[in-house]
């Protein structure tokens, strides 16, 4: 496999940056990662996950779809969609790889989201297999191998350096452009590294968690479930759950008047908020139980109901870790579990 | 009038003399009233006016006791003892004029010379 | 789709001179909805209201702005001519294109750019203006007279007069106020009780005045026309609907040394006591603070003597509650304390008296029986000093900052009565300025001086002495003779300042009228409104609004009565229609805006709703009087959710001109 | 050689002014032909304590430069207390403003009386100095409002 | 300390005092606690839980809790009675109809803290003698107990309950804390280093509105942030603007409200300090108005809705401080 010392790191990235954008988890003051533009001394960050999810890069939280300029009462359509540029994205884990996967059922089905496919075309997802996973992590429940992440192109570290492999063209594209810089290594010690991650991922206190009382075929029994009230009695109704996951994919369009135009933007919205959906009638989903709900029933039911059983989850833990009174989809699972 | 020498006064004084309204209470209670040519509400108003040197070159400059007794009563809180006691220090200040020696002071007492006027010309005769 | 009439007026040259009015007009009629826009050269003309008014019909107008001068201006004029036209007259609004443009630009570019912002806003603003119908609410028909002195007297019995009925409410146990104690009246130097007493007996017999004497009024709720007041009636021991007022209680009493109040404690009444014989109502009262029977039980002598039993020690404050269309303030005024002013030796010699304590030695009824003696040795004076100005005009440390108004002329006639009197007493005034502003005023000072003899002396007292031999010095200046003076008075006489009664603070506080720094209350306006308080339904009568004299006091009196009496002929009265209302469905019941309202115009219930997730709950809810609410918009920020709004001046109207002025 | 154009920055500057003192202050600067910069455009409000915190960030969201709220003299206010609560509300608002370290001179309140159109004028043309010197609001308003 | 909690609820659960207790639930984890609504002694038995990581205020709970029928036993410590005095000042629960205990608040740990110290895989985790000891999927790892604490914790107001039924355990004072230490030292800095810490900050922000719906003092019926009418509302921060505007208001509708918590930044999934606007407020009203709790009493006026006719002018803050 190609491979390169995991001190030349630096280079690596000023060499990708060079030529386009690069995005890369770097160190936050207060201990937490978070995805920047890369920036010549910035460092490669250790944690685990960071705690926005990687899907902010193809469908970010707020997006300019089209400005209207007002003069008078002349309006005048302007579409402000610009050819998106090349970027990478670098170090995404295991979990956030397959919420590409999740985000493109939804996205590029049609109709195609052009916003989305756009940003999907020019950018080069680079995964990073997960050494040291926590004790929130439960991805193998959806069939995800944190040790083999999926992505245009995947990158394993041995604690010396860093092994490389393109899963498609857009990811040999890649490797081809660092080919220089990387040389042939040996894996023995990365299969070492490999096979330990593995036992500690079997281990993992989630690892149990089974899906097979979720999917499209149980939707009235859990629809009907009287244990949503129980389950959603402390939800604040806040949107962390929503924002940090990686394949929460609703949105809102509004409309913004600047004075001189309107800007119409989208931007995420959250099922977890009173005004999610809301129509002229009023909003279907009126309790805080219903909109609890339906983040889990679309996680669990509807989305494998309507995507051929796969499950609207990757198991990536961050609901887990930031919802503020630490209700999340395991805990639902396991309530909800048919034994 | 003086201009100058007229907000000499007014500045070291700090006393705004328009806020007067001639009742002449500080005359009314002062005691040195008979020994004075210029008596606490004609200071005010000659201040006023500018005609600060008048006073300046009047003994009355140095009869007031400074017992604050017109300070206390004016009822518009105008306080003349300080213009009286700020025409004085206009005097004191002019170099070379000074009108007496400290040390002739000892000379000039005598026995109708109130207590409060020895204390306040020690003060006052020294620059 | 809203259609807006925009009209540009030239104000002749006032606004056409530095504004662009045609680019106005012109660039308005670009703005979205703006159907119509036009400039004429005098707007607020017959003809200018024509044009207003027949684009409203002929355009069917949502919405009309004006360009013109400041909405203080003529916004009344164009609601006018728009109601008149059938458009609701708040759909309305006014964009300041002369005073706050016009007028302060010079360069045509600039101030033309700026008229048309302002404009915009206007049309911004008009977009979101709703149509708004004045309220009415109705009108209690009683008025409530707030002092028992002249002022509350005469103006109790001109709302009489008109018919309505009308209580006053007098803390003291009689109506009469100060004027019952004043021995005789200048200019005319007839006798006060003569002209006063008649008075009061008529208040006391009119059909339509309610007389709650020895009473306070404890609790102001509600607004105009519709006041709710509660009144304490303090307990007086005595049963006002049995007592005759023979005074029979008062001769048997045993206690006797309690300090007549009347008689400004010059000399003692007994703990039973009617305060003079022409009280009204003349019934006793028992001062429990000196009855024996009430302070330890043992005594009971008025009750043995009093032949219908009116008698009753068990007597409690009692409270009523009563609704009023107006209310009538007219609690007068005292002189102040001269506890500070030592060098008048007020407190050291009981020969230094104030001038009211001299109506009393001088008045027949008084201590004296008529007399003028010395306070101290019951001697005749005959020479009497009488300083003026003591507290008055005077540096805020010193005393107050105004004029009393009403001392050189009582001093006059004071001067006056004892040359008359006593031709061998001599008399010395000292006096500032002697103001005489007033019909026969300056001729009645004239006489006093001429005819009387009496000693004006430009100058003040600076220091009084009594001295041992009961003479009293008073050292003073004399500033046109430019010199101190002393004099060997035997009685001394101040002219104290006057102040409000201390009772004024806490009633403003109940009836939310303002006041200025030294507790007048304060005039809606200082000119055109000089008997109306800012609050609705609130009027001034008498010296609780400033110092007046008798003549002054009744002419206001009757001028309050009157202003009380057209608001009581209403049946009902029109509300302003700009004001704040509560969004039920959003609000907290967090009692925010309760807290800031000046007017006590938001209450609270507990409403039924149903809720979002399809349940009823019970909520608490705030709601806004619109009779109440003057509209200052207070509670609209304090509101966090945003439930409160002003009509008017809402939310998104307000943003909407912020919007337009900065895009 | 080319001269470029030195255009002086023109601020925007929002007033809100309570109807009954300070609109009518500013009208009397106007009676009086008092100048005052066409920067400030005023805003009529019934009261100073209508102003909600909402318009002034609104306000400089939307391209204001400074804004400054006027009304009546503390103890004179139309509704007796109306000022009062604007004074704290606005005091704890531009000192939060100042920490999160939006400049200090874009805000101001000052009373200003019916009786005073000069010093109406006078605060304007100070006011307008003051924000002037500071160069436009970049810390506090919103890009997608910017003018292009 | 929770067995003795488990068991007056039990007593009150039985002896109808109270038909429901709030408290709180063990997780999947050590660390992941949710507050909850216990009807029986079986669930209670079964799932509650107190102890380090018990931090979450459950006063704001009661809001609707308290409107329900029957009353409700909530265990609140010192911070919580704050935060529940002012809701009944506010009208926003019912007094009658909530049974409190009082119980001694004690540091609480944030697993997040734990985790910054790179120490992942927690499975466990019990306090040595000041010493964290923490078991986790890569073996025993330790750390200083107190560099675990909770931000709300490191500077605790009060250890005093201002409103209960009864007390499990004393009652404690209110403390001299460091709360505003913080606050200081910002400002303290100059103008562009405040502004540059707070767009640090604020940028962060993803508008999740989980300080917003945490916060015991943001109980408003529709906030302004949710309606589409008040002009400020957005479901994401689109600008800067948004972002500042945000905080300012937020924390300007809780300015005398506030009772310094400390759940707003507790719950921050981007840990933005969000505290130090609210102490921003309580400092400046301190130090202008004089001191003033909110939730210290449920009478007094708060310091927005009152005014001294001398307050200062709002030129102070041009006058003080640092440019």
């Amino acid at each position: 496999m190609l491979k390169i010392s995991l001190d030349k790191l630096d280079e690596l990235f000023e060499a990708i940056s060079a030529s386009q954008t690069l995005y890369i988890p770097t160190d936050r003051e207060d201990g937490s990662a978070a995805y920047r533009k890369y920036e010549s001394g910035m460092k490669l960050s250790n944690a685990l996950n960071t705690v926005r999810s990687a899907k902010d890069f193809f469908f970010p939280q707020t997006e300019n779809l089209v400005d209207f300029k007002m003069e008078g009462k002349n309006i005048e359509v302007i579409d402000v969609r610009k050819e998106s540029e090349d970027f990478v994205v670098f170090g995404v884990r295991a979990c956030d790889a397959r919420s590409f996967t999740i985000l493109d059922k939804v996205f590029l089905a049609e109709p195609v989201d052009s916003y989305y496919k756009t940003r999907r075309e020019h950018g080069t997802v680079v995964t990073m297999a997960c050494t040291r996973p926590s004790e929130t992590c439960f991805c193998g429940v959806f069939g995800i191998d944190a040790t083999a992440p999926e992505g245009d192109a995947a990158c394993w570290s041995d604690g010396e350096s860093l092994f490389f492999e393109a899963h498609n063209e857009k990811g040999e594209k890649f490797i081809s452009s660092i080919s220089s810089m990387l040389e042939d290594g040996d894996t023995a010690k990365l299969d070492e590294v490999r096979e330990k991650t593995r036992s500690i991922l079997k281990k993992l206190p989630l690892a149990g968690l089974s899906t097979e009382s979720f999917g499209g075929d149980r939707m009235m029994e859990h629809f009907n479930s009287d244990k949503w009230g129980e389950l959603s009695e402390s939800c604040l109704g806040c949107g962390t759950c929503t924002f940090v996951c990686p394949t929460c994919q609703c949105y809102d369009i509004k409309d913004f008047n600047t004075g001189h135009g309107i800007k119409r933007f989208r931007c995420w919205d959250s099922c977890m908020y009173s005004d999610f959906t809301k129509m002229a009638h009023g909003n279907p989903r009126l309790t805080q139980l219903e909109r609890f709900r339906q983040r889990f029933m679309h996680k669990l039911v509807y989305f494998p109901a309507n995507n051929n059983g796969e499950f609207g989850c990757v198991g990536c833990g961050r609901c887990l870790s930031k919802c503020p009174i630490s209700m999340n989809i395991v805990k639902v699972m396991k309530a909800l579990e048919v034994k | 009038m003086n201009k100058n020498l007229k907000e000499q006064v007014l500045r070291s004084s700090g006393v705004n003399v328009l806020k007067c309204m001639r009742c002449g209470k500080c005359s009314g209670t002062c005691p040195s009233y008979d020994e004075m040519e210029y008596h606490p509400h004609q200071f005010v108003y000659m201040v006023e006016r500018g005609d600060i040197e008048t006073l300046m070159n009047s003994k009355s400059i140095y009869k007031c006791l400074t017992c604050f007794a017109c300070v206390d009563r004016c009822p518009r809180n105008v306080e003349p003892a300080k213009v009286v006691e700020a025409v004085r220090l206009a005097a004191v200040r002019q170099q070379g004029n000074n009108h007496m020696n400290p040390n002739q002071i000892p000379e000039m007492l005598d026995d109708d010379l109130p207590q409060q006027a020895i204390v306040t010309a020690f003060r006052k005769y020294i620059k | 789709m809203q259609r807006i009439g925009v009209f540009v007026c030239h104000c002749g040259t006032n606004i056409a001179a530095t504004v662009d009015v045609k680019t106005v007009a012109e660039t308005l009629g670009h703005e979205p909805g703006v159907v119509i826009s036009q400039d004429y050269q005098y707007m607020c003309s017959e003809s200018g209201q024509n044009l207003v008014k027949n684009a409203i019909k002929e355009h069917n107008l949502t919405g009309v702005v004006i360009c013109s001068c400041s909405p203080r201006m003529h916004e009344n004029t164009f609601r006018k001519a728009a109601a008149a036209a059938g458009l609701n007259p708040y759909l309305v609004e006014i964009a300041n294109i002369r005073e706050q443009c016009s007028w302060i630009h010079k360069d045509i570019a600039t101030a033309t750019d700026k008229a048309i912002i302002l404009g915009k806003a206007a049309v911004a603003k008009v977009h979101l203006n709703a149509p708004l119908t004045a309220g009415e609410s109705p009108v209690a028909k009683r008025a409530l007279v707030i002092g028992g002195g002249i002022a509350g007297i005469q103006t109790a019995l001109d709302i009489a007069e008109a018919g309505f009925d009308v209580d006053i409410v007098e803390k003291q146990p009689t109506i009469g106020g100060k004027m019952a104690q004043i021995d005789k009246t200048f200019p005319t130097l007839d006798c006060a009780a003569c002209i006063l007493t008649p008075k009061m007996v008529e208040a006391s017999q009119n059909e339509h005045i309610t007389i709650h004497s020895f009473s306070e009024v404890t609790d102001v709720k509600g607004f105009v026309g519709n006041f709710t007041v509660t009144i304490k009636k303090k307990a007086r021991y005595v049963d006002e609907t049995k007592c005759t007022g023979c005074g029979l209680c008062t001769e048997k009493c045993p206690m006797k040394k309690v300090p007549n109040e009347f008689n400004m404690g010059l000399d003692n009444r007994t703990a039973v006591y009617i305060p003079f014989a022409q009280a009204v109502p003349k019934v006793a009262t028992i001062d429990p603070n000196y009855c024996m029977m009430l302070k330890n039980g043992k005594c009971g002598v008025c009750s043995k003597v009093c032949s219908v039993g009116a008698i009753d020690y068990k007597q409690q404050d009692r409270f009523i509650e009563q609704k009023y269309g107006a209310i009538v303030v007219a609690t007068g005024f005292n002189p102040i304390k001269l506890d500070k002013y030592d060098e008048f030796a007020y407190n050291q010699c009981p020969d230094v008296v104030t001038s009211l304590e001299l109506e009393r030695l001088m008045n027949a009824a008084g201590p004296n029986g008529g007399t003028l003696l010395r306070p101290s040795d019951k001697t005749h004076p005959h020479k009497i000093v009488f300083v003026q100005c003591v507290g008055s005009r005077c540096d805020d440390s010193k005393g107050k900052p105004y004029c009393s108004k009403i001392c050189c002329m009582y001093t006059a006639k004071h001067a006056m009565l004892i040359r008359e009197k006593y031709p061998d007493t001599e008399v010395y005034v000292f006096y500032i300025d002697v103001r005489t502003p007033g019909k026969n005023f300056d001729e009645f000072y004239r006489r006093a001086v001429e005819q009387y003899n009496v000693h004006y002396i430009k100058g003040m007292v600076g220091k009084v002495t009594p001295r041992s031999d009961g003479k009293i010095d008073v050292q003073a200046s004399d500033l046109l003779a430019n010199e101190q003076l002393h004099i060997d008075a035997d009685m001394v006489v101040l002219a104290a300042a006057i102040e409000p009664d201390k009772t004024a603070r806490p009633l403003a506080t109940m009836l939310t009228t303002q006041m200025d720094t030294n507790d007048f209350f304060t005039e809606a306006h200082p000119k055109l409104r000089p008997v109306e308080s800012a609050t609705a339904g609130i009027f001034l009568s008498g010296a609780c609004q400033g110092p007046k004299d008798i003549p002054e006091t009744v002419a206001q009196a009757s001028a309050a009565a009157a202003k009380a009496i057209g608001l009581l002929v209403k049946n009902s009265i029109t509300c302003n229609p700009c004001v704040a209302h509560s969004d039920e469905l959003m609000c907290n019941g967090c009692s925010s805006c309760e807290k800031v309202c000046p007017y006590g115009a938001i209450t609270y219930e507990d409403k039924e709703f149903r809720m979002p997730d399809r349940t009823t709950a019970i909520r608490r809810v705030a709601s806004v009087n619109p009779a109440v609410c003057q509209g200052c918009g207070a509670c609209t920020v304090a509101c966090p959710s945003g439930a409160m709004d002003l009509n008017g001046f809402s939310n998104s109207q307000i943003m909407a001109e912020v919007d337009a002025i900065c895009k | 050689m080319q001269v470029k154009e030195n255009k002086e920055f023109e601020p925007l500057i929002v007033a809100f002014c309570c109807n009954w003192c300070s609109y009518a202050g500013a009208d009397l600067s106007g009676t009086n032909r008092l100048n005052y910069p066409t920067n400030v455009k005023i805003i009529r409000v019934p009261c100073s304590c209508r102003v909600n915190p909402m318009f002034i960030l609104r306000a400089f969201q939307r391209g204001a430069d400074g804004v400054i709220l006027c009304g009546c003299h503390p103890g004179d206010c139309h509704y007796t207390s109306g000022n009062y609560f604007t004074r704290r509300r606005m005091t704890l608002l531009f000192s939060m403003l100042d920490f999160l370290g939006i400049e200090r001179d874009r805000t101001r309140v000052e009373w200003v009386s019916a009786a005073e159109g000069a010093k109406f004028a006078a605060t304007m043309n100070e006011f307008t100095e003051a924000v002037k010197k500071l160069g436009p609001n970049r810390r506090l308003e919103d890009l997608r409002c910017r003018k292009q | 300390m929770q067995e003795a909690m488990i068991n007056r609820a039990k007593q009150l659960l039985a002896d109808g005092t109270v038909n429901r207790v709030i408290g709180w639930k063990r997780g999947e984890f050590v660390y992941d606690v949710t507050p909850a609504i216990f009807e029986t002694a079986e669930e209670i038995d079964a799932e509650f839980v107190y102890d380090d990581f018990t931090a979450a205020n459950v006063s704001k709970y009661l809001v609707k809790e308290s409107k329900k029928d029957g009353k409700i036993l909530a265990f609140l410590k010192p911070c919580d009675t704050y935060s529940f005095n002012q809701l009944t000042k506010e009208h926003r629960v019912v007094r009658d109809n909530v049974y409190i205990i009082g119980i001694p608040g004690g540091p609480k740990l944030d697993a997040e803290k734990i985790k910054a110290k790179g120490i992942t895989g927690i499975l466990g985790a019990k306090n040595d003698n000041g010493t964290l000891v923490i078991d986790t999927l890569y073996g025993e790892e330790k750390m200083p107990y107190y560099e675990a604490l909770s931000t709300k914790c490191e500077s605790c107001k009060s250890k005093k309950h201002v409103v209960y039924d009864e007390l499990i355990g004393e009652d404690g004072d209110i403390l001299e804390s460091n709360r505003f230490d913080m606050v200081e030292k910002l400002e303290n800095m100059s103008a562009q280093e405040r502004y540059d810490f707070w767009r640090e900050q604020l940028s962060k922000c993803i508008r999740c509105n989980a300080c917003r719906n945490v916060c015991p003092a943001c109980t408003c019926e529709k906030c302004v942030f949710d309606n589409p009418n008040s002009g400020v509302e957005n479901k994401a921060p689109a600008d800067s603007f948004e972002e500042n505007m945000f905080h300012i208001i937020r924390a300007f509708h809780v300015a005398g409200r506030c009772t310094d918590c400390g759940e707003c930044s507790r719950v921050c999934p981007q840990n933005i300090p969000l505290h130090l606007l609210n102490r921003k407020f309580i400092k400046d009203i301190n130090s202008l108005y004089g001191n003033y709790q909110a939730g210290e009493d449920t009478t007094s006026r708060a310091p927005l809705n009152d005014y001294k006719t001398d307050d200062c002018e709002a030129s102070i803050v041009h006058e003080r401080g640092v440019e």
